[in-house]
């Protein structure tokens, strides 16, 4: 299948009054149609920033995208017009995020804000939207939907909200459903349940799934593809078992071996020494080199680029092939 | 950004890196310490409109203080032979109709009026940080006891209140003393906001982790309060304190000019306006009632871009 | 492994719910009812469960940082809950707190040397001079922090420092027995992994025994000599790590442990999906409080509360059917 | 909600009675004799002596207390010493004209300035949010006695485009559309010195309000649903903004009417303030108690109605 959405080169940076901080610099990735892509890193990578890039969903000020495209069926997200974005966010590309807490608006019953989006795109009248909100409700798995249609937010678990907003979000068919870390905030048994949901949904509706998370096990589990980011840019690329069977990027096996459930028995963590550079102030060359067992003043001084060394692998790293677990 | 900007910025989220450029890494051991308090006066510094508000404070404050050695003229002593003179050079605010010189006695009320100003914030802040503080503390009965007493103070209204006190204790209180009423009438009646501020600060840091760990530590409850809880509100009790005396000064400013405040012959802003409700002054007598009026506002304003400016300084969540 | 250190029998813990104007008791949220676990010196005793089980409740309540219902708490011999205000302080030096909050859990107005100095000040084991100066340094390096970081206050550090200079903060007084309350939750990966290296090489020095609270099975399974699971304010299995991973007896811990997402895309798990929510802990449901939820669930589990019975070789489990 | 408010109301009882006792004792620490003003100055000792038996003054304090609740209870708050007619029936007459400044007030400023606080939210330092800034600082910080001075100074004086002061041309005594006409005529200036009071208090707490709100996360989702930026603002945003802004309104009337005290003063307004202002100089104890207490209720009527209005547009508040 073809790719559904392709991230060129993309730039967006936020001007601070402390300094220009490049949240994503220059990151290339692309997102096969009915495929999970899972992005991971840790906190202040750029992965959110990249996601909210790509539904133009960045405040300006301070933050703007500066260079890159984004194509979505033929158009440059990017430049397309206000009018043209708004009718794709939500429609064709939707988006579900973290909090479930503070994601839904809390003066506003459960089923109005799952039928705004409704008649918006689909220009479905109150009654004909409401009872497809009350189906939408049913499809994620939410008992006693009739009832909880006119509920507001205060009154449902994180778990139920959690199934609100991806009800609200797939309300209209995406073909692509942006989820920004959706159960880092939920507990283990509710996360098994979203993501065993969103799994059906993907099959169902045939969307694809870009799913950000900082918890490999997550990505393990869901994606097809991955890609890893490390302030702002992208280090690894790969399908999924090939990433995990045989990781090439130094941090991207720093980060294996300091997850506890990984390492056997009576042996010690790894940890990766340091910790992620003030966007403020990047080091020169590779910005993961002051944290690298393997830096040499190759790495100091340059920048390494995404490269393919195996099919469908890529690693931005000048040592990648000597690099092992 | 311009190179200089970056370069006088030490402070960032991460682990102290260099201020410098990119090439001179500073160590960071040299890396300069940044006091709690020396972060709110760098936050302070970048927002100009709250440092202006400030100077014109100290200046106003400057001028009431050495009142006595700017000008020659005492503000009692009449001399009929200058009554009601426009501004000239000998009077450079004029004279009012008992021929008294009138810079003098808006200086000698600009100190009178903040004095007010002043103490009767300092009453609001004891009362309030103490009720606030045992309320916030104790909880329990005892919360819901100081907090039922809030709530009624907090129903008298302000200015019929005070008008209704200063009419009955008027009379018999000489002049100079009225500035005392003043100040406690106006403290009295409005400490019930800041109470409940303060006891909003205590409950939520109360939930702070650094308590519960003071605590686990078996440091005493007295050190725990004077340590950890105060230090931590001292911010809020400024930024109201600050507010809370522009507002102090109005209500003093309103007061005196329906002559229920402090009373001629002791000259406040608020009394000298007053006589602007002659018509006649009014229209033609324009030096006697403007100058004090832009005093007052003068004054007010720059209190409240001051306490703005270190509001948003205090915040911890604003950059 | 040598004796018991600390104990605790049918620990209870209600918060009571007021309504009303006149602010009338009409209820309890049982954060925590009836818990019973012991750790042994050197041992670390890892509680797991998911939010609203009283897994934190029971670590406070533990170091009578919240006064317990019911239950007792003894500390090597001693009786924690009834302790006079004199013994309470002598205890306070040997059991300490490590809290989950990086940005909540040090006093921002307090440099680094007041806030791991002040309780040794307190308790007049040094007086303020060089002599507690030079410990402090002693102490702050250990935790990995540096000589010169002494005279900084908490804006100045990154997450993963602040979490070092409250564990050293907790270590300032020497203390046998540390509660770690989600002490890494709010960490990324890699700095995660850097502290519990750095707790788990102090357990080895000093020869601690830590109460190792957290929601994330991955780290106590890698942290904990043995583990308890808590459901709903209730122990619901107590047992050493590798049998209660290899052979989790509990229908909860089974579908907890089956619900982690393992990062390794091989292995494919037939994954035990709980229907439902947590119930809200005002008013858990009668009986056993998983029936709600249990796939294995008859009428007994409805009427009778389980009793918390040793299965052989100290794994404990609370149900009516586990064998 | 009608049970929480009359729980309320209930709730309110206690706090007017003390209110009652604390004004009252106030009232009759003042030193001096009521009814010495009042009577002619030549009345003797026995006169003043049975006036002063017949008002019931030469009673203990509590018992003049309990005569006067039990009194006002029934709504005769006594006579007014210099209307010479019952308080219950002088107050009507001018509450009316007080209270016609002040709607107008409160309407006014309602209807500018929540949309320019929305704006100068929307478009956080702009050139149109800095100037309100300014403008709220300014009309903060104005005396409202010293704005209205300078406002008669420069209209009524210099340019005599309006009266001096207050409610209608002495000696017109117009009817129907005329007198309206007149009215409004007079009305404009200590309008305008009250409209840009609360304006400038009012924008800056809806920007603020809004501020906050529009940082949150559920604005970025509705976004995230392609909902217009329209939409966005006033639907969702302002929807939440209006929490803290009902609590405005509730501390607004008790606002409206203590502070009307200076500003007819200043304007010589024909309202309740000036009677205020005239029971004190006279000392007519009935008049000022009555005033204090319809304040006092004011104030709580307020508070009640704020957090009425909080828990209508909040539906996280249950009102039990």
């Amino acid at each position: 299948m073809g790719n559904l959405l392709e991230v060129q080169d993309l730039r967006t940076y936020f001007y601070t009054d402390d300094g220009v901080v490049k949240a994503v610099d220059g990151v290339n990735f692309s997102v096969e149609a009915g495929k999970t892509i899972g992005i991971v890193g840790e906190s202040g990578c750029g992965k959110s920033i990249t996601a909210m890039s790509i539904l133009r969903l960045i405040p300006d000020p301070p933050g703007k995208i500066v260079s890159g495209k984004i194509m979505f069926n033929g158009e440059d997200l990017t430049k397309v017009s206000d009018e043209k974005i708004r009718h794709i966010r939500g429609n064709d590309i939707s988006m579900i995020f973290q909090e479930p807490m503070t994601s839904l608006n809390p003066v506003f019953t459960v089923g109005f804000q799952i039928m705004e989006a409704l008649m918006l795109h689909q220009n479905l009248d109150e009654s004909e939207a409401r009872k497809k909100a009350i189906e939408m409700l049913k499809l994620v798995g939410i008992p006693r939907a009739e009832k909880i249609v006119d509920e507001y937010p205060h009154q449902l678990s994180g778990g139920m909200r959690q199934r609100v907003m991806i009800a609200m979000a797939v309300s209209c068919q995406p073909k692509l459903l942006i989820a920004d870390e959706p159960t880092t905030a939920l507990d283990v048994t509710i996360q098994a349940q979203i993501l065993e949901l969103m799994n059906d949904l993907k099959n169902k509706l045939n969307t694809s799934i870009m799913l950000i998370t900082h918890d490999l096990g997550v990505v393990a589990e869901m994606s097809d593809h991955v890609v890893v980011m490390y302030s702002g840019k992208i280090v690894e690329d790969a399908p999924v078992d090939e990433l995990f069977k045989n990781p090439r990027h130094p941090y991207t096996i720093g980060l294996m071996n300091s997850i506890p459930s990984l390492i056997e028995e009576g042996k010690r963590l790894e940890s990766i020494s340091g910790s992620v550079p003030n966007p403020l102030y990047l080091p020169k060359g590779c910005y993961f080199h002051p944290r690298c067992k393997f830096a040499t003043d190759e790495c100091r001084k340059g920048q390494p680029s995404l490269r393919e060394i195996a099919p469908g692998h890529k690693v931005s790293c000048f040592r990648a092939e000597e690099v092992t677990k | 950004m311009t190179e200089k900007n970056i370069k006088n910025k030490t402070e960032n989220k991460a682990p102290n890196k260099s201020n410098g450029l990119d090439s001179k890494e500073i160590k960071e051991e040299e890396q300069v310490i940044l006091t709690p308090w020396k972060l709110v006066l760098r936050k302070f510094k970048k927002n100009k409109v709250a440092v202006a508000g400030m100077i014109i404070f100290i200046i106003m404050v400057f001028l009431a203080l050495f009142a006595p050695i700017l000008t020659p003229y005492d503000p009692y002593t009449m001399d009929f032979s200058q009554v009601n003179q426009p501004p000239s050079k000998a009077h450079l605010m004029g004279t009012d109709e008992l021929g008294r010189d009138y810079l003098t006695r808006i200086l000698y009320g600009g100190r009178v009026s903040m004095q007010v100003g002043l103490f009767a914030v300092i009453i609001e802040i004891i009362i309030g940080a103490l009720v606030g503080g045992l309320a916030g503390y104790y909880g329990g009965w005892v919360d819901n006891l100081l907090m039922r007493i809030v709530e009624i103070f907090m129903a008298f209204p302000f200015l019929p209140i005070a008008i209704t006190i200063s009419a009955v204790i008027g009379p018999e209180v000489a002049p100079e003393k009225r500035m005392y009423i003043m100040m406690f009438i106006i403290g009295l009646l409005s400490w019930g906001g800041l109470a409940r501020m303060i006891r909003g600060q205590i409950l939520s840091l109360r939930e702070q982790e650094f308590i519960q760990a003071a605590k686990a530590l078996g440091i005493r409850d007295s050190r725990i309060i004077w340590k950890h809880l105060i230090p931590n509100t001292l911010g809020y009790i400024i930024v109201s304190a600050t507010l809370g005396m522009a507002g102090a000064i109005m209500s003093e400013a309103g007061l005196s000019f329906l002559g229920l405040g402090v009373t001629p012959p002791v000259p406040t802003w608020g009394n000298l306006v007053q006589n602007a409700r002659d018509i006649y002054v009014l229209k033609n007598r324009v030096w006697l009632w403007l100058p004090p009026g832009v005093a007052i506002f003068f004054a007010v304003m720059s209190i409240n871009l001051f306490g703005d400016g270190l509001r948003d300084a205090i915040d911890p969540k604003s950059k | 492994m040598s004796e018991v250190i600390l104990e605790a029998k049918n620990l209870k813990k209600y918060f009571p719910i007021y309504k009303g104007a006149f602010r009338k008791r009409v209820g309890d949220v049982k954060a925590v009812d009836g818990v019973s676990l012991y750790i042994k010196e050197g041992e670390t005793l890892g509680l797991v469960g998911e939010s609203g089980c009283g897994k934190s409740t029971t670590g406070r309540t533990i170091l009578r940082l919240l006064d317990a219902t019911e239950g007792t708490v003894t500390y090597k011999g001693q009786d924690v809950l009834n302790a006079s205000k004199d013994e309470m302080k002598k205890l306070r030096r040997e059991m300490q707190i490590v809290f989950q909050d990086p940005y909540s859990s040090l006093n921002p107005r307090m440099t680094v040397s007041e806030i791991v100095g002040e309780a040794l000040v307190e308790h007049g084991i040094y007086k303020k001079g060089k002599e507690l100066d030079d410990y402090i340094v002693d102490v702050i390096t250990k935790c990995g922090l540096a000589k010169y970081h002494i005279n900084r206050y908490p804006h100045e550090f990154s997450g993963g420092q602040r979490q070092r200079i409250g564990i050293a903060r907790a270590l300032a007084l020497n203390p046998s027995f540390i509660v770690a309350d989600e002490p890494v939750s709010a960490l990324d990966v890699s700095i995660q992994s850097q502290v519990i290296n750095l707790l788990t090489d102090l357990q080895h020095e000093r020869k601690l025994s830590y109460l190792f609270i957290s929601h994330d099975l991955g780290v106590v399974k890698y942290i904990s000599h043995r583990i308890g699971v808590m459901y709903l304010g209730t122990l619901v299995e107590l047992a050493d790590k590798k049998s209660l991973f290899d052979n989790p007896k509990h229908p909860y811990t089974q579908a907890l442990l089956s619900a982690i997402p393992v990062p390794d895309p091989t292995k494919k798990i037939n994954r035990i999906i709980l229907q439902g929510d947590i119930p809200s802990p005002a008013n858990p449901p009668s009986g056993c409080k998983f029936h709600t939820r249990c796939m294995y669930a008859k009428d007994i589990c409805k009427e009778q509360v389980p009793e918390f019975r040793d299965l052989g070789g100290e794994h404990f489990v609370a149900c009516h059917f586990a064998k | 909600m009608l049970k929480y408010i009359i729980r309320r109301l209930l709730h309110m009882i206690p706090v007017i009675l003390i209110i009652s006792i604390v004004i009252f004792g106030i009232v009759k620490m003042a030193p001096g004799d009521p009814v010495g003003t009042n009577l002619d100055p030549k009345a003797t000792a026995e006169q003043r002596a049975a006036e002063r038996a017949r008002l019931g003054l030469d009673k203990p304090l509590p018992v003049q207390y309990w005569n006067w609740l039990t009194r006002s209870v029934k709504g005769d708050f006594g006579d007014s010493y210099i209307y010479k007619k019952p308080v219950s029936d002088v107050v009507p007459n001018f509450i009316w004209n007080t209270f016609l400044l002040n709607v107008v007030d409160f309407i006014l400023a309602f209807l500018i300035s929540i949309p320019i606080g929305i704006i100068c939210a929307v478009k956080q330092y702009s050139k149109t949010d800095n100037f309100w800034t300014v403008f709220s600082i300014i009309g903060i910080s104005m005396p409202s006695f010293f704005f209205g001075l300078l406002l008669i100074y420069i209209f009524s004086v210099k340019l005599n485009a309006f009266p001096i002061n207050g409610m209608v041309t002495p000696g017109k005594n117009a009817t129907g559309w005329a007198h309206i006409k007149d009215v409004m005529h007079h009305i404009f200036l200590p309008a305008l010195v009250l409209v840009i009071g609360s304006m400038a208090s009012l924008v800056r707490y809806t920007r603020t309000s809004m501020l906050e709100v529009i940082n949150q996360d559920y604005i970025r989702t509705a976004r995230s649903k392609g909902l217009s930026e329209k939409v966005v603002i006033y639907k969702h945003a302002f929807r939440n903004a209006l929490i803290p802004i009902m609590t405005i309104i509730g501390f607004w009337i008790p606002g409206l009417f203590s502070g009307a005290v200076i500003l007819e003063t200043t304007f010589v307004w024909p309202g309740i303030g000036n009677v205020m202002m005239d029971a004190i100089s006279a000392r007519d104890y009935n008049l000022i108690m009555a005033l204090n207490m319809f304040f006092a209720l004011l104030t709580l009527l307020g508070n009640l109605l704020a957090d009425i209005g909080y828990a209508l547009v909040d539906p996280r508040i249950k009102v039990e």
